[in-house]
């Protein structure tokens, strides 16, 4: 039984309908939360990281260990001075922040959590094609980035929104056709293969092992969407300044700060959801939630790693990259997939 | 910022502060979408008239306006402006004195190379060498801490001598220290050099060619990675070098990842000296008794010389005039920085801002030195 | 509802506002000559000034909240600083690293340095030393911390 | 003839190389912080270390050769009204702190060690007012704040 | 040869030409073909009546070895070399903002430390410090030097 189910049963007396629907809303709530608490925790996660690896403390002064760090940072960005640059273009300006935030709040909901002890699974949503909207909603995230860059009527800002859409275009259409090869492989298992759901299900193998090569395409498309180094381009802090956030102040660049780890964090949730096996290992159906948790954190710890080892990427060598590498690659890993699914090893 | 894109060129303005710029570098560009057309660098923006004011003060006093010209690698220009100084004022230093001089000088080499290569990663986009390479240069600041009393801008040097002695037990922690250093500099060197992308970033970018190199009056590990093995202290050795054994760096690939492995290479090298200077330490005093106490602000030089040392950067150069009383008449400095800084409109022709960026961080700019 | 406790309310919120203002300063990457080390220095592992949640060095002036004036300011760059300055945005503060800032350091008889930032934009803290170490920056920052919550006794 | 070498470039298995360097990083974090937490813990600095001048007016000549030594007029000779037979004209340095440099000139030139510097580093203050007195020089740094 | 060379040694031991003013480029044209490929310094020294301009070369055949050339002016003027070396370009510039040698024939001679505009040149022995000079900055972030400190400050 699911959470959403349980949480509609004690809600009941509403009648059907309207139980379902405030359920529906109530557990979108707790994914919100569940969301923004993840991403301060991430960048918690990510400061303290970065610090022992090279080998400081960092904050410990707020609260034990510095926990409430992230809280003063949130609290200080809202009572700054919020700054807009003269010569922008009103809306979108405003806007963009908000693009990028409402689109990784509304990807946190499509991820199917998998079980916990008694609460049940704590999936949201059913849908038979949540496989596409999620993809959808990660292709909506670079919108905002652009705008943010091309309206704030700054150089640095119009050159980092100009390297955003080369890298942005370089590395799509070898990540669709990464999740192609998913696809067809979870169909060939007999599950509906637009849900995610059904694509976890499908995972008796994990992915990643039948499928090396979308990993790894997977792994650099989800890297670059996330946009940390190596591929912060457009952001590239020691040539653009802050790249398109430059003009951005207060709670608009916290907006855009906390993107940045909620997209790290989203990544590696669906990374481990389409290749890691997502909720399964041994006592999936009491510990489902728990095996997605280590299996995020393995992938985001891989990520912090990278981030934190690699020089940034020249914006026409990852171009250049995209093009003559991750496309045949993930060509190649199709036709693999396809001869793996003739010859049914699956 | 006003911008007009309509137009094919962008104008765009780097700095004074630039995260990339080291400082107060201020660089006018000229692009087209990311390609660099023209530079255009602007200097200036740390002049402090240091030249200036030297001629206002003793000849022991203009030392401090030294050690904040490449405040990186202060030893060395003390050092520059000693071997001026004392040609100057007849003054030698004793024997031991030479040998500790040697040993500060290239501690301090290291100290300004780390610094170097990472702000060079953070160009980059590499965050954690940094943090691995000033902790090394931590441990060469708290030598220094030990032997002179300060950590940056130590005034340790003066004219005739130094002023603390060595004891044994800072020879025995510099000996420490040297013992765990080249593994830990081998540790950041393959971190750099064995990545894929670092590679790519910096192999065959910023060519210099040897004739070019030497008409823009380039030297020092710049020039030495594009072939020419020009080093002072194998040229015109001062103080020990030439009792010293070792080898000069060079290499003829002549891009970016050469200026980097010859100044990882420059390192190895001074740690070899410093362990030879430590062995062959004599001893004595560390004070010529002509330029003690209240001597040294009598001190009288006539006539004018140019001497040369090999700082961090390259030949640095010391110009002083003096007219037969207690203050230098005039003091000029060659500065490798500022020669160095010259080449960069030449390499930066037609690459993109991420190899400008790549470039200039190649450089081994301070602008202490660079503007004066 | 009492005044009083609407009071009592408001003193809290602002209690609440100044900790997470002085536990939260991003300092603006803006490296100026010698101190620009150590204060590069100070951000590095042996002192670690992330601890004090000052870890974010912003290159953007937007985003930023203390500008650490780290070297001698002199007149071409003056005007400079000064619009940096203005770009930031409020609360904003500045520390004066080191003799140079404070009163023109070493260069205080020449022709074109400033004899103080403080005559440009307003200091909060000033910092002396020449340069100043790692640990005395680290002390003017907690000296903002204190003087940012009101409790500054210098 | 110089003794010259010259250096090879390293060579490097792709991707391999990139992954080397993330385990190296990756390591560190085992590695203990080497961070002194400052406020509470305090690096042993060595003995040489100064920061800040001292005077002792009973030692102090009034001879003006630390004034004379400074490179930035940081000292001035101000009289003072104090018993002290070795100081006839009565006059002492006072240090402005707002230039101070460090560089121990004045330290070295004394010819009685009246003046001297020790290791105290904590002066940061929220007031441009660095000129010390010579009796403010004789004492700490928390009697002068007062 | 046309000009005529003073040899002397200087107090460092090194070798030493001086020339009058008029022939310098034709010696330095020489000496660059001779192998003086490294121009490492140009320096000029006030000496009240007259500035004296002082080039320091090095050959890099013969490991780097100097050569000195002195050459001294009266009216502020002197014959550009930066044809022959492109790191004089810059030095001359220097020299120029510094000391107010006029170099004719450079091909870009502007102030290079300090902001054009500044008034009078600060390492001459009369430079009067006392008068205290400012820079503001407009709209196009050029600069301009005042008198007066302007908004900015």
């Amino acid at each position: 039984m699911s959470l959403l189910t349980r949480i509609a049963m004690i809600l009941s007396f509403l009648g059907h309908y309207p139980s379902y629907i405030l359920a529906y809303i109530i557990e979108t709530l707790i994914v919100i939360i569940f969301g923004t608490v993840v991403v301060a925790g991430m960048v918690y996660f990510f400061r303290k990281y970065m610090a022992r690896v090279q080998m400081r403390i960092g904050p410990n002064r707020v609260g034990k260990f510095g926990v409430l760090q992230v809280m003063a940072d949130g609290l200080k960005l809202i009572q700054k001075e919020s700054i807009m640059p003269q010569g922008r273009d009103d809306l979108p300006y405003k806007v963009a922040p908000l693009i990028i935030f409402i689109a990784l709040m509304m990807g946190f909901i499509f991820i199917p959590y998998g079980p916990l002890a008694w609460l049940g699974t704590l999936t949201v949503t059913h849908s038979d094609v949540s496989l596409v909207i999620l993809f959808a909603l990660i292709a909506i995230m670079p919108i905002g980035e652009l705008l943010s860059g091309i309206v704030s009527n700054n150089k640095y800002a119009v050159l980092g929104s100009l390297r955003g859409v080369a890298k942005d275009i370089s590395f799509e259409v070898p990540m669709m056709l990464s999740v192609l090869a998913i696809v067809m492989m979870a169909s060939a298992r007999g599950v509906s293969p637009l849900d995610i759901n059904g694509v976890v299900q499908a995972q008796n193998i994990p992915f990643a092992i039948l499928e090396p090569l979308g990993f790894f395409v997977f792994l650099i498309s989800m890297a670059a969407r996330a946009s940390y180094s190596p591929f912060d381009m457009g952001e590239s802090d020691s040539e653009l300044v802050t790249g398109n956030t430059t003009e951005y102040s207060g709670l608009r660049f916290g907006m855009f700060y906390l993107g940045l780890f909620g997209t790290i964090f989203l990544g590696s949730l669906i990374l481990s959801t389409l290749y890691l096996g997502g909720y399964n290992g041994p006592f999936e159906s009491y510990l489902g939630f728990i095996w997605l948790l280590i299996k995020t954190l393995v992938v985001v710890v891989i990520s912090l790693t990278i981030w934190l080892s690699m020089p940034r990427v020249r914006i026409d060598k990852f171009v250049t990259f995209g093009w003559k590498y991750l496309l045949p690659i993930s060509f190649i890993n199709l036709v693999i997939t396809g001869f793996i699914i003739l010859g049914g090893i699956s | 910022m006003e911008s007009n894109l309509t137009n094919r060129y962008i104008e765009l303005n780097m700095g004074p502060q630039h995260p990339s710029t080291h400082g107060v570098l201020r660089l006018k560009l000229t692009l087209d979408g990311e390609t660099v057309k023209k530079v255009e660098p602007v200097i200036g923006y740390l002049h402090r008239n240091a030249e200036k004011i030297c001629e206002l003060d003793f000849y022991c006093d203009a030392l401090i306006y030294f050690d904040r010209m490449d405040y990186v690698g202060a030893m060395n220009m003390e050092l520059g402006y000693l071997e001026a100084a004392e040609k100057l004022l007849n003054i030698e230093p004793p024997e031991r004195v030479k040998w500790i001089r040697v040993i500060m000088a290239e501690l301090n080499r290291i100290a300004s190379h780390l610094v170097w290569a990472g702000a060079f990663g953070l160009d980059l986009g590499m965050l954690t060498p940094f943090f691995y390479v000033f902790e090394e240069r931590e441990k060469i600041l708290n030598l220094f801490t030990e032997i002179t009393g300060s950590r940056q801008e130590t005034n340790y040097m003066s004219i005739g001598g130094v002023y603390q002695d060595f004891n044994d037990k800072i020879i025995f922690k510099i000996k420490e220290f040297l013992s765990e250093f080249p593994k830990k500099l081998d540790e950041v060197y393959n971190l750099f050099v064995k990545n894929d992308i670092f590679i790519s970033r910096t192999k065959n970018i910023g060519i210099l060619e040897p004739e070019v190199a030497l008409s823009y009056g380039v030297t020092g590990p710049m020039l030495r990675a594009s072939g020419i093995p020009y080093d002072v202290r194998k040229d015109e050795p001062y103080l020990v070098y030439d009792k010293i054994n070792f080898t000069v760096p060079i290499s003829k690939k002549k891009d970016v990842l050469a200026r980097f492995i010859v100044r990882f290479e420059e390192m190895r090298q001074s740690v070899k000296i410093i362990q030879q200077a430590l062995d062959k330490l004599p001893d004595g005093p560390f004070f010529n008794p002509k330029a003690k106490k209240s001597l040294m602000i009598r001190l009288r030089g006539e006539g004018d010389v140019y001497a040369r040392t090999e700082s961090t950067k390259g030949e640095f150069g010391v110009y002083i005039v003096g007219d037969g009383s207690v203050k230098p008449y005039r003091v000029h400095v060659r500065s490798p920085a500022f020669k160095n800084l010259s080449v960069l409109p030449y390499l930066s022709r037609d690459v993109l801002i991420a190899d400008m960026v790549a470039i200039s961080g190649s450089i081994d700019l301070v602008f202490g030195e660079v503007d004066r | 509802m009492k005044t009083g406790d609407a009071g009592f309310i408001t003193t809290t919120l602002d209690k609440a506002m100044e900790w997470s203002r002085s536990n939260s300063i991003w300092p603006l990457t803006f490296g100026l000559a010698c101190c620009a080390i150590e204060m590069m220095a100070t951000q590095a592992s042996r002192l670690d000034i992330s601890r004090f949640g000052s870890e974010v060095f912003r290159n953007s002036p937007r985003q930023s909240d203390l500008m650490i004036v780290s070297g001698t300011v002199t007149k071409k760059m003056a005007p400079r600083l000064r619009r940096l300055y203005d770009e930031m945005p409020y609360p904003k503060y500045v520390i004066a690293m080191g003799v140079c800032v404070i009163q023109g350091g070493p260069y205080n008889q020449g022709y074109s340095v400033v004899l103080g930032v403080d005559r440009v934009v307003p200091v909060d803290v000033y910092v002396p030393g020449c340069p100043p170490t790692p640990e005395a920056l680290t002390n003017g920052i907690i000296l903002l911390q204190k003087k940012i919550r009101n409790e500054a006794d210098r | 003839m110089i003794d010259v070498k010259e250096v090879e470039e390293p060579k490097t298995i792709p991707i391999i190389g990139s992954i080397e360097g993330m385990y190296t990083v990756f390591k560190h974090l085992f590695q203990k912080p080497v961070t002194v937490q400052y406020p509470e813990h305090k690096e042993d600095q060595g003995d040489r270390f100064r920061f800040r001048i001292y005077l002792s007016t009973d030692d102090c000549v009034g001879c003006t050769l630390c004034e004379q030594v400074c490179p930035n007029l940081t000292i001035t000779m101000v009289s003072l009204d104090k018993e002290n037979p070795r100081n006839k004209r009565k006059i002492y340095p006072s240090v402005n702190f707002g230039t101070c440099t460090v560089c121990r000139n004045c330290e070295e030139i004394c010819p009685t060690d009246a003046i001297y510097l020790k290791d105290v580093f904590e002066t940061a203050r929220t007031k441009n007012s660095f000129f010390y007195s010579p009796t403010e020089l004789e004492k700490n740094e928390d009697e002068v704040r007062r | 040869m046309a000009y005529e060379i003073k040899e002397e040694k200087g107090k460092d031991g090194r070798k030493v030409y001086r020339i009058d003013r008029d022939h310098l480029v034709e010696l330095m044209n020489d000496l660059k073909k001779e192998g003086y490929d490294h121009l490492t310094l140009i320096s000029a020294v006030d000496f009240r009546d007259r500035i004296e301009v002082v080039y320091h070369l090095e050959k890099s055949s013969d490991n780097f070895s100097m050569l000195v050339v002195k050459t001294e002016t009266k009216d502020n003027h002197m014959p550009s070399v930066a044809s022959l070396w492109e790191s004089a370009n810059w030095d001359e510039r220097e020299q120029y903002d510094m000391m107010g040698v006029i170099f004719d024939g450079h091909p870009d001679l502007r102030r290079i430390l300090l902001p054009e505009g500044w008034n009078g040149y600060p390492l001459r022995k009369d430079y009067d410090m006392s008068k205290v000079q400012y820079v503001n900055m407009d709209e196009e972030g050029n600069d301009y030097v005042s008198f007066d400190p302007g908004d900015g400050w």
